[in-house]
């Protein structure tokens, strides 16, 4: 089967995210849908990485999944304290700051 | 592909270990990064083990000194000569050791020093409950204005962490501009990010303001980097390296195919072009560049203001950096691809920045906008595409990073009930008060203006010089021009703070101690300096204006 | 290498400035003796600088030459020529008046806090103008020029909306953003024009490569270097509309009433009298200087704007209602003979313009000045508050009147002198010119006596009656510079001296000559 | 002894100095100081006078340099005089009457405190007419062309709480800036054409000039006098300045300024002579002004104003005169030095009268003076019959001699001149009979003054008398000495002289002008010596009620030039404010307004930002690819 498809299907994900992170207000799932992203980032690396034969791209899949971990440790560090100060996980709510 | 070559790929990678050869790692020329992340690794221990009382002390002290001894490796380095004859790529071709490696990293370094002092800062607020108290919550865990938030105050608490958060970011900015592959850009990337998304959350007053920019700090930053990541899995795959020097061998066609794999994806310019417009993004997000500068007002107006201070200047020299390498090292092949793209970007960002600034009430905001339209000038030397573009650049960077720390080491100074008063309304008839602090306000917001004999005008001067000998002499008009609109909100802010009568329950500007007090002088003195002398600096900048490849 | 006298000069100033700046709150008067007694000794550096310069000598004398910014090309370059001479004469002596004149404008009131020092900060940026003008008009290297240029715009702007006139009608609020909405409009006008002069400046060096005003020069002579025309002409433009601003003309220049009409009186006198020079000497010295060919293209264009600038200016100096707004009118007028003498290209229109930088400094100051006590006495601005001032204090009147009569260029004064140079120079070019510009010579007399009668003349105004005479100081400000008036008007000679060789080189660069007459003269003792 | 000449301008100017900058201390001893500089001066011209007379008739003219005044170039102005037959004329006129009126206003102006600053102004003026005919070029010559305006505008201004008075004075010096545009211009045509603007140059070779410059520079000249000697349509001034002191009125505004607009004309005979044209111009100018004064002088009850429309008149004489060429300009000069004595002797007899009769100025509230002030009388007749050419009186050889010229034009012209000229001796007779009745003869019609004083009229002091009389003696006999010294071979070195043939015989012109003149005397006689004269002035024909109000000349300068002109300059005002600051301020704001709009972008949600920066990398992509493809 030809590898290609996986980069179809890789940036369908990743266009699945990024609509999820405009159109999902609660913070959690907007997260979530940010490490759909990456992690179409690593379909596509795996992908290419097996395209071109060498295993840099398996590598950096590696790489990213820690990046991703970090962010998971940073994010929701962060989206709880805001949870448990406003008591909403909505992103809209968070809009004190404007104009 | 058939089986077999797989099969052979997995035997390769199953050979006897002792075939494989050790990483050569030139742990000298990255001292000032290892450094940096060592104090760092030590912070995190001495929150573990140092008692509370002596927390901030010792935090205080081994950051200063990590940056100390970094700043001192990095001047060690351009000695040896790294900058300009050694230059040449460390780490197994992960990270650049040159010219504008070394100027950059330099440049952070001391901004950070000066981040630093503001950090430390604990004169400017009242004494609580006989604890001197920072710009920074007792407890960043604690629910604002909870029980246990009174009793974190009560007892004194302050987030040392912070410190080693910095250092990290720090660190991170530094392989930043370094970085010689897209897989380190993005780990420096993160490793940069993660840290500053929690410093701005951190502030000791509006909390939730401070918690909100660090929620949409966060997500936008996520969101971009996610762009970035993709492109980097685009460029990876036109490639099929992540190292600069391939990729750019391979657009300019002088590294043929390597595999017959290579060669059919190799063909593909929508890859590439689509990849380098995502990285593309990716920086212009962490630059401030309109259209992806909306995150940059809120944030710097609900982080604490030292933190603002720090991010505004040190990240923008780190992406600009990385922006200047990845145009000019991976991308010269590219550039009637992108230089267009990029003048459209500088003009809009330029005039957006100066334009939205015009309307804004908040001193913060303010300084926020003047950021992005001078990202716009910046911009304009990048597309230079020349060498004295680069130096001009540098030379920008430096200058631009110490008026903008030192204007918000200021604006930590001006106080009311509620903590810092940030509303413009709050500061007219300061320079009535108290003349010398606003004295101080008005020289940086003249250089900010790039009125003459300051480091403001220097820089813009030198930014469109190399613009114009660039053949970009339309995008130097559209600067001036924004520079014309842009001059308009500073001497507002002149004008308040001087031409209109104080008001009766007006902010007092709190005595700052030796630290923020250090922090403003080094403003004042780089802008003084840079305005009059500049010729040292350029020099500087001009010798490492040339990236090793 | 010789004594730096230019840098000197420019250089006490600034140092005084500094110091007086750091005088404590409490020493108030020491303060202001400090700066005038600096400003008395830059006089005499400025009467050094006009000793030394030999006319028939090199171009630019007692140059300097260091390296500064080698990256951008820029040398800290000084020289003077003999306009650049004149105009140092005239900063250098004006400057003193104006503190005399100013002596008490900048006493803080009782409200304001004790760490407030607003007298200090006046005088220091009285001496800071002073030394940026003076440097600038020193300069010869167009980078080092523009800095100033642009520089000199801030502590004038603190003069301008920092120390307003007192005497102003309606609320204090009120008049404070009245103030600031002329301060910043100031600052505007002038940094827009001089960030479109930057663009300019630029694009210079993309040519030049240096900005060497004499190195140019001998290049577009020699040929070696080339300006494409239209290039030329852009940055004629660039460097000219900053100019304009600055001068001001016509349609550039509403700006300069407001500016005049809310400072005080000795500030009005510092922008219109000293500040605005810079414009028009800088029309003569670049404009002319670096693009000849562009300078001449434009003329029709700007004659133009110089003639609407005189009649306009001085058609609105008429209708004005506030003394100090008719003044700033008036000046715009008299900048439009200025421009008109530049680009007249004769040797009498050039050197009646340098002459009318000079003299219209002079005689405005004397104006402004009196009329400023004038103002301070009643504590309001609208002529229409005045009458019959002339009996109760006939000396104030008088200087008045002379003042005026300066204005309106009286033979006699040393506006004459200049005002009719200009004519002249510019009727041998260009004849109509010459004779819309002469009918502003009845229209000066019009506004000067509607506003002399008005104020002076008819019965006694109850609120004038207990009006006191000019003071001793004030005197000592005004009696001088009548003095220096009547002696220019009579006897110009020794600035014409000065400044005919300078004109000459300007000539030589635009490459024009003078107009020769149609009949050949007999000589005088064949005819009679 | 050329060197003395400065002396001349150089003692009233010293006197002007001192008293002006003097201040009170000199009160008490000012007057005497003006006076005796004046002296001083009239000493010195008789010197030189002596010592010019002792020359060949040809090297008479003398010249002194004091230095360069504006060199620039080719253009070279010196502070330089000249001292011909021409000027000395002049000098003694002025310096001679200049001396008398200082004497006269010493007594006139006792009770004036100013009157130290009084004399300081007459000073300032005898120095500036002195430099005005002493100079030698034609810019130094502007220099006192101003000098005189501004001593006229502070002198007549001399009341200045009197509103009127400011007003009038404002008015002279606008009038004559108007003129002065004329000399500016001329000077300039002068300098392009000739490269000089000295007389010497210029006259020499003036022939050399085509006649369109030279007719263009002979207007503007004429432009000048215009203004300065009140010709039309710049006349409008001189009956308003009589809002001046009465000394003033005599010395400025009858004997020596406004005489400067012949003077200059005559000095530029060369150009004149080689522009026809521009003559035939300035007879108009002089004939029109004739007749408009003589009317206008008949019907003002202001007896200052009656006697400024008659020198308005007088001086259309000498303009016609000068405008006929080297015919004329002799006659012009002598007319001039005539009317100086008989002119002033009558303002002098004027200020005497209302030295006495409480200031009153309206002729219909005298009458039957001649009994009271007899001295005044007598010298005030003598004038009287001088002005209107009483045979063997000056005014009679002078006037006589310009009709004669006027006919020796020649043509149509020189019958409608000569006409003209006729004409006007004999409304002459008639508004001097006019004025000679309602002042002295006829019952008394006094009237109490404002308040309520009645006057009681006496002969003025001895100080006013004595010029009065010097001045009679020279109205009196003046033009038989110049008759028969040969003034005309005095002036014809500078002027050039040729005797017109005139169609018809001197004496037939003689006995003309005699019998116009008993004509004039007749009608007035007729309407004011025979039927008393009413207090209030009766409505009177259309004439008179136009000729009242200056034959509406005033009017249409204001409907004109003040009305229009305070519109134009309203209406420029507010396009500064609205448009020209309107469109900057406009920028301004309509920026400002874009940035509001912008600012609303950011609206706080993290997920329109999300947009946006998803909408910019779309546009970043698109537009890279772009660039590929094109």
């Amino acid at each position: 089967m030809n590898p290609v498809n996986y980069l179809y299907l890789a940036a369908l994900l990743f266009t699945i995210g990024a609509v999820g992170v405009l159109i999902r207000r609660n913070a959690i799932v907007v997260f979530m849908c940010v490490e759909l992203m990456l992690n179409a980032c690593n379909l596509a690396f795996v992908t290419f990485s097996r395209m071109h034969g060498n295993l840099d791209g398996q590598i950096i899949a590696f790489f990213t999944m820690v990046v991703a971990a970090a962010e998971v440790v940073v994010g929701l560090a962060i989206i709880v304290s805001v949870f448990r100060s406003r008591h909403s996980a909505s992103v809209d709510d968070a809009s004190l700051m404007k104009l | 592909m058939n089986a077999l070559t797989v099969h052979s790929m997995w035997t390769t990678a199953a050979e006897p270990l002792n075939k494989i050869p050790a990483p050569k790692i030139e742990y000298v020329q990255l001292a000032p990064v290892l450094i940096v992340v060592g104090a760092a690794v030590l912070g995190i221990l001495a929150e573990a083990f140092v008692p509370r009382r002596g927390r901030y002390v010792t935090q205080v002290f081994l950051t200063l000194l990590a940056l100390a001894a970094s700043f001192a490796a990095v001047v060690a380095l351009a000695a040896g000569g790294y900058g300009t004859t050694k230059a040449h790529i460390a780490a197994m071709g992960a990270i650049a050791v040159d010219g504008p490696a070394l100027f950059l990293q330099g440049t952070i370094i001391l901004a950070s020093v000066v981040a630093v002092l503001t950090f430390a800062e604990r004169r400017l607020d009242p004494a609580d409950h006989g604890h001197k108290v920072d710009s920074f919550a007792a407890e960043a865990a604690a629910v604002p204005g909870g029980d246990h938030e009174k009793a974190a105050v009560k007892a004194g608490f302050t987030t040392t962490e912070v410190f080693p958060l910095a250092l990290f970011a720090i660190a991170g900015m530094l392989v930043f501009p370094a970085a010689n592959d897209l897989l380190t850009l993005f780990i420096a990337l993160e490793v940069f990010s993660l840290p500053l998304y929690l410093l701005c959350a951190v502030a000791r007053r509006k909390r939730l303001m401070s918690q909100e920019a660090a929620l949409k700090y966060f997500l936008l930053g996520a969101f971009s980097s996610a762009f970035l990541l993709f492109g980097i899995a685009l460029l990876y795959g036109y490639a099929g390296s992540v190292s600069y020097a391939t990729i750019a061998g391979v657009v300019d066609g002088s590294v043929g195919s390597v595999d017959p794999a290579l060669a059919q994806t190799m063909g593909n310019d929508a890859l590439l072009l689509i990849g380098f417009a995502l990285v593309l993004m990716g920086l212009l997000f962490k630059v401030g560049a309109v259209p992806f500068h909306m995150w940059t007002p809120d944030v710097y107006q609900g982080a604490p203001t030292p933190v603002t201070g720090f991010m505004a200047a040190a990240t923008k020299v780190a992406a600009f950096g990385a922006l200047l390498r990845l145009l000019y090292v991976v991308l010269p092949g590219l550039t009637w691809d992108w230089r267009p793209v990029m003048w459209g970007v500088a003009i809009v960002t330029m005039l957006g920045g100066a334009i939205v600034a015009i309307t804004q009430t908040d001193i913060k905001r303010l300084l926020a906008y003047s950021s992005i339209a001078h990202a716009g000038f910046l911009l304009a030397g990048v597309i230079a595409a020349t060498p004295s573009g680069i130096s001009s650049v540098l030379f920008y960077l430096g200058a631009y990073s110490f008026v903008t720390i030192g204007a918000f080491a200021v604006v930590t100074l001006v106080r009311d009930a509620g903590g810092e008063a940030t509303h413009l309304s709050k500061w007219a008839g300061l320079g009535r008060r108290s003349p010398l602090v606003a004295a101080v306000f008005a020289v940086f917001l003249l250089a900010f203006a790039g009125i003459p004999l300051t480091s403001g005008f220097s820089g813009k001067f030198a930014v469109f010089k190399a613009a114009a000998e660039g053949g970009a002499g339309a995008l130097v008009v559209v600067g001036v021009i924004a520079s014309a609109i842009a001059a308009f909100f500073y001497i507002r802010v002149i004008v308040l703070m001087f031409f209109s009568e104080p008001k009766a329950d007006g902010p007092t500007v709190a005595v700052p101690s030796v630290l923020t007090t250090l922090t403003i002088t080094a403003g004042v003195v780089v802008t003084l300096v840079l305005g009059l002398a500049p010729q040292y600096f350029l020099d500087l900048a001009g010798q490492a204006s040339v990236f090793v490849r | 290498m010789s004594f730096p006298l230019l840098t000197v000069t420019a250089a006490v100033p600034a140092v005084g400035a500094i110091l007086t700046a750091a005088v404590p709150a409490g020493r108030r008067t020491a303060a202001k003796w400090l700066a005038l007694l600096v400003s008395l000794a830059t006089l005499v550096l400025a009467g050094l600088v006009f000793a030394r310069f030999e006319p028939g000598g090199d171009r630019y004398q007692l140059t300097e030459s260091h390296a500064w910014i080698k990256d951008f090309g820029v040398r800290y370059e000084l020289g003077v020529d003999g306009i650049g001479v004149a105009l140092i004469g005239l900063t250098a002596l004006l400057i003193p008046f104006v503190m005399l004149a100013g002596w008490h404008d900048a006493d803080p009131l009782e409200t304001s806090s004790k760490r407030w020092r607003p007298t200090q900060g006046f005088f220091a940026l009285i001496l800071m103008v002073e030394a940026m003008v003076i440097l600038s008009f020193e300069a010869t290297d167009v980078f080092l020029f523009y800095i100033l240029f642009e520089a000199m715009l801030i502590p004038m702007y603190f003069l301008i909306g920092g120390f307003g006139d007192r005497a102003h009608s309606g609320s204090d609020e009120n008049a404070a953003a009245q103030r600031s909405y002329a301060a910043v409009k100031f600052l505007l006008y002038n940094l827009v024009g001089g960030l479109i002069m930057l663009a300019a400046v630029i694009g210079l060096y993309t040519v030049a490569g240096n900005f060497s005003l004499t190195e140019i020069a001998e290049a577009r002579a020699n040929g070696t270097l080339e300006m494409a025309t239209g290039t030329e002409r852009w940055l004629f433009l660039g460097f000219f509309f900053a100019f304009a601003v600055k001068a001001p003309l016509w349609p550039l220049h509403t700006w300069l009433p407001n500016a005049m009409g809310e400072a005080t009186a000795p500030v009005a006198v510092l922008i219109t009298a000293i500040v605005d020079k810079v414009g028009t000497f800088a029309m003569l010295r670049f404009c002319l200087g670096l693009f000849p060919e562009a300078s001449q293209w434009a003329t029709p264009v700007i004659v133009v704007l110089a003639l609407i600038s005189i009649v306009y200016g001085a058609l609105l100096a008429v209708g004005q209602r506030d003394i100090k707004r008719l003044i700033a009118y008036a000046s715009i007028s008299h900048f439009g003979f200025i421009v008109l003498g530049i680009f007249a290209m004769t040797s009498q229109g050039q050197s009646g313009a340098t002459l009318y930088m000079v003299n219209h400094g002079i005689s405005t100051a004397a104006l402004m000045l009196v009329a400023g006590f004038l103002i301070s006495r009643r504590g309001s601005r609208l002529i229409a508050d005045y009458g019959g001032v002339q009996k109760v204090a006939p000396v104030l009147a008088g200087t008045f009147l002379i003042g005026g009569l300066a204005t309106l260029s009286l033979p006699g004064l040393a506006p004459f002198v200049s005002e009719f140079l200009v004519l002249v120079g510019t009727f041998a070019r260009y004849p109509a010119a010459g004779v819309v510009a002469t009918t502003g010579i009845v229209l000066a007399a019009l506004y000067v006596l509607v506003l002399y009668q008005r104020t002076m003349t008819g019965p006694v105004k109850e609120e004038v009656r207990s009006m006191p005479d000019l003071r001793p100081r004030e005197l000592a400000v005004v009696a001088p510079l009548i003095a220096v008036l009547l002696f220019l008007g009579v006897f110009p000679k020794p600035l014409t001296d000065v400044v005919n060789p300078a004109v000459r080189h300007t000539m030589s660069d635009v490459g024009k000559t003078d107009p020769t007459p149609e009949v050949p003269v007999q000589n005088v003792e064949a005819a009679k | 002894m050329d060197n003395l000449i400065a002396l001349l301008i150089a003692a009233p100017l010293l006197g002007a100095a001192v008293l002006l900058c003097g201040g009170r201390r000199l009160d008490k001893t000012g007057h005497w100081l003006g006076t005796l500089l004046a002296a001083v001066s009239f000493a010195t011209a008789v010197a030189l006078f002596a010592d010019m007379l002792g020359k060949g008739a040809d090297d008479r003219a003398m010249h002194q340099r004091l230095f360069s005044w504006i060199p620039v170039e080719g253009f070279q102005a010196d502070i330089a005089f000249q001292l011909d037959q021409l000027s000395m004329t002049f000098v003694l006129l002025i310096t001679g009457v200049g001396t008398l009126i200082h004497v006269y206003s010493i007594g006139y102006m006792e009770h004036d405190e100013r009157r130290r600053r009084f004399f300081g102004y007459l000073n300032l003026f005898v120095a500036a007419m002195l430099l005005l005919v002493l100079a030698d070029n034609y810019l130094l010559l502007y220099f006192g062309w101003e000098g005189v305006g501004l001593a006229s505008y502070l002198l007549i201004g001399f009341w200045q709480h009197k509103p009127s008075a400011a007003t009038a004075a404002k008015k002279a010096f606008l009038v004559n800036r108007v003129g002065d545009i004329g000399l500016s211009i001329a000077i300039m045509l002068m300098f392009t054409t000739f490269g000089t603007f000295a007389f010497g140059p210029v006259l020499a070779s003036a022939e050399n000039a085509t006649e369109g410059k030279l007719t263009a520079i002979g207007l503007m000249l004429l432009l000048a006098a215009c203004g300065k000697s009140a010709q039309v349509p710049l006349q409008s001034w001189l009956g308003d300045a009589m809002e001046g002191p009465t000394p003033v009125s005599a010395l400025i505004h009858a004997a020596t300024m406004v005489t400067a607009g012949v003077y200059l004309i005559v000095r530029s005979a060369d150009i004149f002579n080689a522009a026809p044209d521009a003559q035939l111009v300035v007879t108009i100018v002089g004939a029109v002004t004739l007749l408009f004064g003589a009317i206008v002088g008949c019907a003002k009850d202001d007896i200052k104003k009656a006697l400024a429309g008659s020198t308005m008149s007088q001086i259309g004489y000498m303009i016609l005169a000068a405008g006929l060429g080297p015919v004329g300009y002799v006659f012009a000069i002598m007319h001039l030095v005539t009317h100086g004595f008989f002119k002033a002797g009558l303002f002098l007899g004027a200020g005497s009268v209302m030295h006495g009769m409480n200031d009153e100025v309206d002729m219909r509230k005298y009458g039957g003076l001649r009994k009271y002030m007899p001295v005044t009388f007598i010298t005030f007749g003598l004038g009287y019959l001088a002005i209107i050419g009483f045979p063997g009186l000056s005014g009679f050889f002078s006037k006589d001699k310009i009709i004669e010229a006027a006919f020796a034009k020649g043509g149509t012209e020189g019958w409608i001149l000569g006409a003209v000229t006729l004409l006007g001796a004999a409304v002459t007779a008639y508004y001097m009979t006019r004025v000679m009745l309602m002042t002295f003869f006829g019952e008394k019609r006094w009237q109490p003054d404002a308040d309520g004083r009645p006057p009681h009229p006496h002969e003025s002091p001895k100080s006013m008398l004595v010029p009065m009389i010097l001045l009679a003696v020279g109205s009196v006999g003046g033009g038989a000495v110049f008759e028969f010294s040969g003034f005309t071979e005095w002036l014809e070195p500078v002027t050039g002289f040729d005797h017109g043939h005139a169609p018809i015989s001197a004496a037939a012109v003689t006995a003309a002008t005699v019998a116009v003149m008993v004509i004039g005397v007749g009608l007035a006689y007729l309407q004011y010596g025979r039927k008393p004269v009413p207090v209030v002035a009766p409505r009177g024909s259309l004439l008179t009620r136009a000729a009242r109000r200056d034959l509406l000349q005033d009017d249409l300068n204001h409907a004109v030039f003040v009305t229009g002109g305070t519109h134009l300059t309203r209406s420029l005002v507010y396009v500064d404010h609205t448009l020209v600051d309107g469109v900057v301020n406009g920028t301004a704001a309509s920026v400002g307004g874009l940035s509001g709009r912008l600012r609303k972008l950011q609206n706080g949600y993290v997920r329109s930002y999300a947009v946006s920066m998803l909408g910019g990398t779309a546009v970043l992509i698109a537009a890279t690819l772009l660039m590929r493809a094109v």
